[in-house]
């Protein structure tokens, strides 16, 4: 199984508007059972690498590979299907602000529904019951009834976590689920996401800011700098020249060409 | 009142939908000649039942075309409209055929008119003498008020006058500003028209006799002479409360026929029409005084009657021969 | 706001709770409307494809009515010019009121329902009460139209970017209080840069809905496109009132696709 | 649809770092000012241009002062009953009603279709174009063509201002729809949330506050129209009575009566919808 | 100048609606060229706090001393020019998105324009110069003309981090200023940040997740705990004891009354 249901990056390719070149043939792989770490200055193109791996945004060229079948080649409705498999935790949340936290949960079973049961949102009391327990398990079991935008920013974070894990996903992304975290929270978010991978087998790609979270939990590594790859290896190879390599020259030549891999 | 008229008639006709089609609808506008007398619709919708056992449903429209439209397509079984709108009705179907109008006051047809004037303000009188008569040869480049442009007498007599006159061709060029006139102004309703002429906002104003009757009194000659003079009454209302005083003077005056009673050949059964007709011609129907206000009597009514001799009588199509020619089909 | 329930169950209950009383009271509404006005709702909607079928075989323009096109550009034309002032005067005020009344940025919450009942007043106040209150005063001219379109436009612009203003992220506007930006800076360096875009669709909006209204509008005051087409109504030439419903539409859509473009370019 | 969101990054050239002056125009800013910069000039042009009609002001004015003096000072019930107006007016409030609600229970599914971000170009082009052509026919047009096809009457007048209180509904809803944030949509659509769902359970709940405020804009206008209108389909409500002492008598005193009763009526209608608005947008 | 211009927070008291309690009598000092840090768990109140301390939101009572005067007690007149020498960086940015980078710097200066330069957003030469220098400073040389929304979340921020910068702040508040950030950014704007409390005397008030961060560039750590003060001292002192006593229980009890100090 560990071998078919990896997630293999080749050759991807993205430009925003004419002459941005955000991507330059991105090539990676991602392990079920294993935390890979995508890591790399701020504006390398770590959001666009996720977003194009369940197709939110188009790429321009290349291949994405998860069980050897390319997202990019499937039709609508299959990629709705291989979506509902994709947990995905957002920088910036994107929960439905006027909806509780509950409710937000329970979004992560809209895909497996039927049309008619999804748009009237009619849950089974199993589905009201998970996601009561998974908020409890991010520790926001008070707040479940709460409109979302009146949460804190890591309340907010941890719902959308939350509702990621509602979706029984095989792979899950996430654009820096820690980032307004703290550092206990940082540590249950991490813990059950490596532990998630370890026991369900699943393939989570995490982009991240802080080194050494990475370090820790990440068993796989990948360095991104102005949108091209510049390392990949476990995490313990990472040391502070590959560290240098990774984050030299920041992003103010982001969109001059860098040819290195 | 009319409102809960409505109400009771489209309810019954609701619960048994079987009776529909024996309905019969009749439908106003309230042009120059229906007006919102609720009371004197009333007694003609208890009148039409009797004489036909059916129910009537009554319909008022404020948009002439709606009106015409709908007793040209069948929609409305009768309807009571103005000359003009009579022909526009016919041209469009045939089943159109007019039963009914008032009568002069001797009860015949032969002067079953009322009077269309053109007239200016009485201290421009003078411009507009042809010798010692006035005429309407001094009009062009003046600044006109006309009706609205679906009246009878306020628009459709005096412009065919005017074409006539000046033998112009395309109707158009009246009703355009700096075409014949200098401005074309329109009062929405004979009162508006004959304001605008008041006011000095037009040089020359068209409507009828009828409607300005309450707000205007001959001071010299009478209404239905050329030429004559009229002053606004010192106990007129709005909106000649400013203009008490004031004179004016009719230079033209053409005879305008009584609008008719209409019905749909189609969709009225013969039995109906012949019913319908028969009840409004009769005797009784003229003295009922929710319908005609009785000679002396001041309170307004559908139809004002002058002499007991007054009332409705039978029309043809062939009658109105002189109204197809105005309109021109 | 009561934020603890027992259990989900309970919540979920509560909320469809709510969605039924909602429902169940549109409904009642609905059918208390039916039964005062005596609406059939199936038998007239099963005609509306017949009155479509009336409507082009009737209005569609004519070989004749091509003759008539001279008169119609012209005024179209006019009454396109009066569309535009009347509504780039209303906006130059409404957004003004706008920003006064808006519950994020007034300055007195009086002024606010003061503002608000009085654009209600300007809108509500119909169409033939204007045409009384103008007509009488300002005569029959293009300026009483303008008049009456200007009036009514500023009743709803004022509604309509008080509310696009009130929809803001009000963390934004913090953020400039927060730099110590007084009340105009925050309006003209916050408010009206996020609203922009907003506010321009309406501004568009209202020409093309003035445009329109300007058929009811010059029927009362007897000028441009609106009178004409009542003229050629009201003397049953449909072929040319189909004409100029024909060109109006035209205008229409166009003003419609280069609002899209012009949002999409300032956006 | 919401993946393509490639956006050129609309920048003028830098500024050439010799000379001083440092410019922030960018291509936007620049569009935004020549199309206000347009309009003003034509507005400036067509006021320039305006027949006023030989107008003399302060006599325009003082006529006016007493129009509205006999107007709202001095309202009566004219030759009509309070009893005959009252039931016109929950006629013509009635009317309102059932256009409104017809109108936006089809208007809100056209919209999806019509709304950019959810469905494909063509789709919201044709859709938006068909509605701004309804929008273009005059409501009397509309009235006409059904008291033809079906009677004079309420039937009319209701399938008549339908029509337009969908066309305006949808170009509302869409816009509506268009602004929210693809973000949250984007959210669902990852997780292999299909269409309908996302529509109501993430579009729907965000945009009740703007659905709500268009529902009861387009409310006050169903309700002029239905007054304007209504009274030509034969649906005998308020606007008859309005029609007559207006245009027919000139009755500035039952005319200012009217005015009255369909501002009460507005005034209820700007207080719920104060307060249903202040109910969906709260955030404390 | 060093006493006076002190900033005292002294009994705040917070709750949002009727109930919700979220800052308890809350005790702190923040000297001037010093960087204090506010620590601990997601929802504890970090954010409140700061908004207090400019009076962007109301709290319930309690004094907020800066050079001995009470902000609570300022009209408005006199809240506008206090607020002109605060900055403020939000979690969220909070930037004006459709205007551009320069622009949105260049509001950093309207506290200090009169009310009409400011509308019309009439800055000089030498303010411009300055904005784009500040934004070259923060590693944004190129995005100077792009408009905010097109911006990744960590050029957001940064971009936010230049406008406060602008303002020549007496302080400066940030709200998790780094969340968003990686390392090299992160040292790049801490250091900033820590440069100017020593060379401007500035009081510099920041909310912080990372603690390694806080750590390493504040001098004294301010920790709290469901809307309690629960830590004030050197950022020596804090130590292992210190932070379970800030990171207990995270939130889950956050609406509980806890009344430790
Ligand atoms: N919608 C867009 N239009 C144009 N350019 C964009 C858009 N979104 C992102 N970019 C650019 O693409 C590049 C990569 O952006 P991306 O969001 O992937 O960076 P990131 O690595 O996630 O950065 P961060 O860590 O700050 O979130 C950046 O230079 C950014 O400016
Ligand atoms: N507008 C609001 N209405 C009601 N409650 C609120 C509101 N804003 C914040 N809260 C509540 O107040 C508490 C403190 O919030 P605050 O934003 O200050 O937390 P924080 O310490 O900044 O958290 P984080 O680190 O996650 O950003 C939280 O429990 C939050 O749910
Ligand atoms: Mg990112
Ligand atoms: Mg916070």
């Amino acid at each position: 199984m560990k071998g078919t249901a990896m997630l293999k990056v080749i050759e991807l390719d993205k430009t925003y508007g004419q002459d941005k070149h955000s991507l330059k043939s991105v090539n990676f792989t991602a392990q079920p059972g294993e935390v890979t770490a995508i890591i790399g200055p701020s504006g390398a193109g770590k959001t666009t690498i996720l977003r194009s791996v369940n197709q939110l945004i188009r790429d321009n060229g290349g291949q994405i590979l998860l069980d050897d079948e390319d997202i990019r080649q499937a039709n609508k409705k299959e990629l709705r299907k291989i979506r509902h498999h994709i947990g995905m935790i957002f920088q910036n949340y994107n929960l439905i602000s006027p909806l509780t936290a509950l409710e937000n949960v329970l979004h992560g079973r809209l895909g497996a529904k039927s049309t008619m049961a999804g748009m009237l949102g009619l849950y089974s009391n199993a589905e009201k019951a998970e996601a009561l327990e998974l908020l409890a398990e991010v520790g926001l079991k008070d707040y479940a009834y709460q409109r979302c935008d009146q949460l804190s920013g890591g309340q907010q974070q941890r719902v959308g976590i939350a509702r990621a894990l509602m979706q029984h996903p095989k792979m899950i992304l996430c654009d820096e689920p820690i980032a307004s975290l703290d550092p206990k929270s940082t540590r249950t978010v991490m813990d059950i996401l490596r532990r998630l991978a370890k026991e369900k087998q699943l393939i989570i790609l995490i982009n991240l800011h802080q080194i050494d979270v990475a370090r820790e939990y990440a068993d796989h590594i990948v360095g991104i700098n102005s949108g091209a790859i510049v390392f990949e290896g476990p995490s313990q190879s990472v040391d502070d020249t590959v560290l240098q390599k990774i984050y030299r020259q920041a992003d103010s030549t982001a969109t001059v060409t860098a040819n290195e891999n | 009142g009319c409102a809960s008229g409505t109400a009771t008639g489209t309810k019954s006709d609701s619960s048994a939908s079987k009776d529909k089609d024996k309905a019969i609808t009749v439908v106003f506008y309230p042009n120059e000649s229906a007006k919102s007398f609720s009371g004197s619709r009333d007694a003609l919708k208890k009148s039409i039942e009797k004489a036909t056992g059916k129910t009537v449903k009554l319909q008022t429209t404020t948009d002439y075309n709606v009106a015409i439209q709908a007793i040209a397509s069948g929609k409305a079984q009768v309807a009571y409209m103005g000359a003009n709108g009579y022909i526009q009705a016919n041209h469009i179907s045939k089943d159109v055929q007019p039963f009914a109008a008032q009568s002069d006051a001797e009860g015949s047809l032969k002067k079953a008119t009322y009077n269309s004037y053109i007239m200016v303000q009485q201290k421009d009188a003078d411009k507009y003498k042809d010798g010692d008569k006035y005429s309407i040869k001094n009009i062009k480049g003046k600044k006109m008020s006309y009706v609205s442009n679906s009246s009878t007498s306020g628009f459709l007599v005096p412009t065919a006058e005017i074409k006539r006159e000046f033998n112009v061709k395309d109707e158009d060029k009246l009703t355009q500003n700096g075409q014949f006139f200098s401005k074309v102004l329109y009062g929405g309703s004979h009162q508006g028209s004959a304001v605008n002429l008041l006011k000095g906002d037009a040089d020359v104003a068209a409507f009828d006799d009828g409607d300005l009757m309450p707000y205007l009194k001959p001071s010299e000659g009478s209404w239905d002479k050329l030429g004559s003079t009229f002053e606004v009454k010192d106990d007129a209302e709005a909106p000649f409360t400013d203009l008490k005083g004031k004179k004016v003077v009719n230079i033209a005056m053409m005879p305008v026929q009584q609008g008719p009673w209409v019905y749909n050949t189609k969709s009225l059964s013969k039995d109906d029409q012949e019913k319908i007709a028969k009840e409004f011609t009769s005797k009784e129907f003229a003295s009922n005084k929710e319908i005609f206000s009785q000679p002396g009597s001041k309170a307004a009514k559908l139809f004002q009657r002058k002499t007991d001799k007054q009332q409705l009588i039978k029309v043809t199509d062939k009658w109105y021969e002189p109204t197809h020619k105005l309109v021109g089909y | 706001m009561k934020t603890n329930y027992r259990s989900p169950q309970q919540f979920f209950r509560q909320r469809q709770l709510r969605l039924w009383v909602v429902l169940i009271i549109l409904i009642a509404i609905y059918w208390l409307s039916m039964a005062i006005v005596s609406f059939q709702t199936i038998p007239s909607i099963v005609k509306v494809p017949a009155g479509l079928v009336w409507l082009f075989k009737n209005f569609v323009p004519t070989q004749r009515s091509i003759s008539y096109l001279g008169p119609i550009l012209y005024q179209l034309w006019r009454t396109l010019l009066v569309a535009v002032s009347s509504t780039i005067c209303a906006s130059f005020f409404g957004l003004i009121f706008a920003i006064l009344g808006a519950k994020t940025t007034t300055p007195s919450p009086i002024l606010r329902v003061v503002i608000r009942f009085g654009a209600s007043l300007l809108r509500n106040i119909p169409v033939v009460a204007w045409s009384m209150i103008l007509l009488f005063s300002f005569k029959q001219s293009d300026f009483t139209g303008f008049l009456a379109l200007f009036f009514m436009t500023l009743g709803y612009l004022t509604r309509a970017f008080t509310e696009t203003i009130e929809d803001l992220d009000g963390e934004k506007l913090q953020a400039l209080q927060a730099v110590g930006a007084n009340y105009f800076q925050c309006v003209f360096c916050g408010v009206l840069p996020e609203v922009a875009s907003t506010l321009t669709s309406w501004v568009l909006y209202m020409i093309e809905n003035n445009l329109r209204d300007a058929t009811l509008v010059g029927i009362l005051t007897g000028t441009g496109v609106g009178f004409l087409f009542d003229h050629y109504f009201k003397s049953f030439r449909y072929d040319a009132a189909g004409l100029i419903v024909l060109l109006i539409a035209i205008l229409v859509i166009l003003l419609e696709l280069s609002s899209t473009q012009i949002r999409r370019a300032i956006a | 649809m919401i993946e393509n969101s490639s956006t050129t990054p609309k920048t003028l050239p830098q500024p050439n770092p010799k000379t001083k002056r440092i410019s922030m125009m960018t291509r936007p800013r620049l569009i935004l000012r020549t199309v206000l910069g347009g309009l003003t000039l034509v507005t400036l042009y067509s006021l320039l241009t305006l027949n006023t009609a030989n107008l003399k002001l302060s006599e325009a004015f003082k006529s006016l002062g007493t129009n509205l003096h006999s107007m709202f000072l001095q309202p009566s019930v004219g030759q009509d009953s309070w009893n005959l107006l009252l039931t016109a007016l929950t006629r013509s409030v009635s009317l309102a009603m059932l256009t409104t609600l017809l109108g936006a229970l089809f208007a809100f599914f056209i919209a999806v279709g019509a709304a950019r971000n959810l469905s494909p170009t063509w789709l919201a082009n044709t859709i938006k174009a068909v509605m701004a052509f309804i929008r273009s026919i005059p409501t009397i047009l509309w009235v006409l063509i059904y008291s033809v096809t079906m009677g004079l009457g309420a039937n009319a007048a209701v399938v008549g201002l339908t029509f337009h209180s969908i066309a305006y509904l949808v170009k509302a809803y869409s816009e509506s729809i268009e602004e929210t944030s693809s973000d949250t949509i984007e959210a669902l659509k990852a997780s292999g949330v299909g269409f309908w769902p996302i529509v109501f359970q993430a579009i729907l709940p965000s945009i009740i506050p703007a659905l709500l405020s268009w529902t009861f804009i387009r409310f006050e206008i169903n309700f002029a129209n239905a007054v304007a209108v209504g009274a030509a389909a034969g649906a005998d409500d308020i606007g008859y009575y309005l029609f007559m002492s207006g245009s027919f008598y000139s009755n500035f005193h039952e005319v200012g009566l009217i005015v009255y009763l369909l501002l009460g009526v507005a005034v209820i209608l700007e207080l719920v919808s104060m307060r249903l608005r202040g109910h969906y947008l709260q955030k404390n």
